[in-house]
């Protein structure tokens, strides 16, 4: 079983040269510490900025840099800033290859909700439905189950969605599985986990073809 | 021209109860922190204020949540305020959320005489309801109106008589559409200089769309998340 | 009667302190020299320029700073420069206070023709008609009557439109008149010209109430 | 992240008989005369050229114009190029002329993923022919769409390797929205700088708008008005 760290790095193995990507807050900001050596990735916060940084030295924080999460940041060389309309200009017009984005709950069509419990307090959406619905690469990050131990990846929303049809693939504590016409296909476990364990911790429909490799982190 | 106003009190004069206002920012960065302080000041109630967020429970727009100024908020996302949560609750505020992109575009559509467009932001959600569809390219989407308000309040880090504006890093964020989308836009900066000690070829916002300017004074510029690094 | 010096001097009476102002091609250019002592006026040219100065002195003139009329130009201090999105979001969004634009011909509902000929070659409307469509008040500058003599005031426009019922005033070499619901309202005589001669030169709906008193250039 | 490619000819590379191309520039002001020129020497021909402008009989696109590369203008703006009027009088050469701000726009629309949108522009005139019309405050807008290139073509004054652009004076123009709208947007620059060199606070076009990026060679920047005054 993998915990959140190992999610991020085994989101991080699907970056690939040259991409630009939006990472989400909670788990998907993690990936960013993973990148693969030699792999030149730019991060985009909607906010604003292309090229975000690391974390500032101690002492060196600017309340005028930070990023979608509200997190003070730095701008590597190379870096680019802009305002709100650019920033989603860039995010709607599928110039990011990738958006990586935590979820509450999955369909196994595609669906994602992830912005508001009915009755509960209601963050909002921020960026969150013009991500989903722009970008053609969509990986959503998150445990398999919540925190009742009901499973996340359903047949259908019950939540009131953020998207339709739009997550590709999905990364949690316990495989990777794509989004496929047939449902959600397994393509990975993680390390110890049987297909069997993913089998009951998902309501959706699930494809197992063949021998389903042990993930590689 | 000259557009300047000695301070936040008299550039805020003519903002009346239940009128609608823009706020620039984002989070607590880039807001315009002067223009608040003297709204909550004068006391007008009723208003509908669009800004990407409401502020925390004691800064930015919390101070006006605070003092029940504000009637209905138009946001994308209004959490970490306890204040807000027990308005909205409560039924006291009134809340209209929507996609952080779509609100950018519906402001810039605003300042551009822009009345709709189609955006597949929402689609299928709740954000849809009501509203047009129409498939593009066999993608559906849905039809967005342009947003204006009676006054849009923007913070920039330097301004000169003239209203051009710059900003500084990601300060900038909403300020430049809600500046074009105001039917009277009052800017507050942090340095006023004379025309010309801006570089024309590198204004983020034309002057053209600023009625009213003023210098800002004792900016807080308060950090929502301090994330730091050990230096190695 | 006026020459095109004249139309421009009686133009840029019409301007106001404060005024951002988009002037056309011909006519409407010569109007930037006349503006009145202590008023501060705002030149916008729609390739993307505002706060517009004079032409260059000779030896500096900059391949980078042209106006629309593509002449080479000077930017005042308090310039700004932008691209042509956000020109016609100036424009389109009424930010800009008045427009003066030449034409071929106007209609007495404020109708405008000023792009195309056709079976002539035909130059394309460049702006023409976000400005027409977008502005609140448009002045046209232009003669009373064509080269053959003909009225270019017209109770219908021959030529194919720029935009409809959008202007507001009109100068020519002859006189100064609104455009109202009953017609053009004739509301000034170029020096030396009678009314007659007016009525004569307007095939469209002319409006003549009172004294009409004479310009003062 | 490397942009960088060693001069125009290889720039260009994909570019096909047939193909769309949006080219930036205003009249000869900021066009991009090395891609214009490695065009010219490809011969690729029957293309569709999205430009405000045609350029004037021996410079810009009456290049192209001139050897009979060019099957289709999509400009507001035509005049000035004797050739362009001979092949368009004689029907050898499509027109399509659209209002300035509506090319801009839909550009701009196109980079952002806005399929249509609402203006005022053109209506009543023949630019609205065969469009839906609808009433916003009980003022006619027409619905325009958004415009994509196979390749956008655009100058700018400097860049670097990622593909951040900044443009010199009013040579900004139609390039910034242009290489928004480009399935792969080609930017030459007349100097190429190190990542960092540009301020992040001041770039005009964010790299990730563009695909291919390289230092041009031998600008000519001609001048059609040239316009003086005397010293006084």
């Amino acid at each position: 079983m993998l915990d959140k760290t190992g999610i991020a790095k085994r989101i991080a193995q699907e970056l690939q040269d040259g991409w630009y990507v939006n990472l989400g807050i909670g788990i998907p900001t993690l990936i960013a510490n993973y990148v693969p050596d030699g792999l030149n990735v730019v991060f985009q916060s909607e906010n604003g900025i292309l090229g975000m940084g690391a974390f500032p030295i101690e002492g060196e924080e600017d309340a005028d840099l930070i990023n979608a999460g509200k997190q003070t940041i730095t701008a590597l060389p190379g870096a680019a800033i802009f305002d709100s309309a650019v920033s989603f200009a860039m995010i709607r017009g599928k110039h990011i290859q990738l958006t990586v984005l935590g979820a509450m709950e999955v369909s196994d069509s595609g669906d994602i909700a992830n912005w508001k419990i009915p009755g509960k307090m209601v963050k909002g959406m921020g960026g969150a439905m013009d991500l989903v619905a722009s970008s053609d690469n969509i990986i959503v990050a998150m445990m398999h189950t919540n925190r009742k131990g009901h499973s996340k990846l359903l047949k259908q929303c019950s939540l009131p969605l953020t998207g339709v049809k739009c997550v590709k693939k999905i990364v949690t504590n316990l495989a990777v599985l794509d989004v496929t016409d047939q449902g959600f296909r397994l393509l990975e476990r993680a390390p110890g986990v049987s297909v069997e364990d993913i089998q009951a911790a998902t309501e959706g429909r699930l494809v197992v073809e063949g021998d389903i490799p042990e993930m590689k982190i | 021209m000259n557009k300047i106003f000695n301070n936040a009190d008299e550039a805020i004069a003519g903002i009346k109860d239940d009128m609608t206002l823009m706020l620039g920012g984002f989070g607590l960065c880039g807001i315009p922190e002067n223009s608040i302080a003297a709204l909550v000041n004068k006391g007008v109630t009723g208003l509908t204020c669009i800004s990407n967020n409401a502020g925390v429970d004691d800064f930015g727009l919390g101070l006006l949540l605070q003092k029940r100024q504000i009637k209905k908020m138009i946001s994308s996302y209004v959490g970490e305020n306890d204040e807000f949560e027990r308005q909205m609750l409560s039924g006291e505020l009134e809340v209209d959320l929507i996609p952080q992109g779509s609100l950018a575009a519906r402001c810039q559509a605003g300042g551009a005489g822009v009345p709709a467009f189609f955006t597949p932001a929402g689609y299928g959600t709740e954000v849809a309801v009501g509203k047009e569809v129409r498939y593009f390219d066999g993608k559906p989407h849905i039809l967005e109106s342009a947003l204006t308000a009676d006054f849009a309040i923007v913070k920039a880090w330097k301004g000169d008589r003239f209203g051009n504006l710059i900003f500084k890093g990601t300060a900038r964020n909403f300020n430049p559409v809600m500046a074009m989308a105001g039917k009277i836009t009052i800017a507050e900066v942090e340095e006023m200089v004379e025309p010309g000690e801006l570089d024309p070829n590198f204004i983020h916002l034309p002057g053209v769309f600023v009625q009213r300017i003023f210098q800002g004074v004792n900016y807080e510029k308060r950090i929502e998340q301090r994330t730091v690094r050990e230096k190695v």
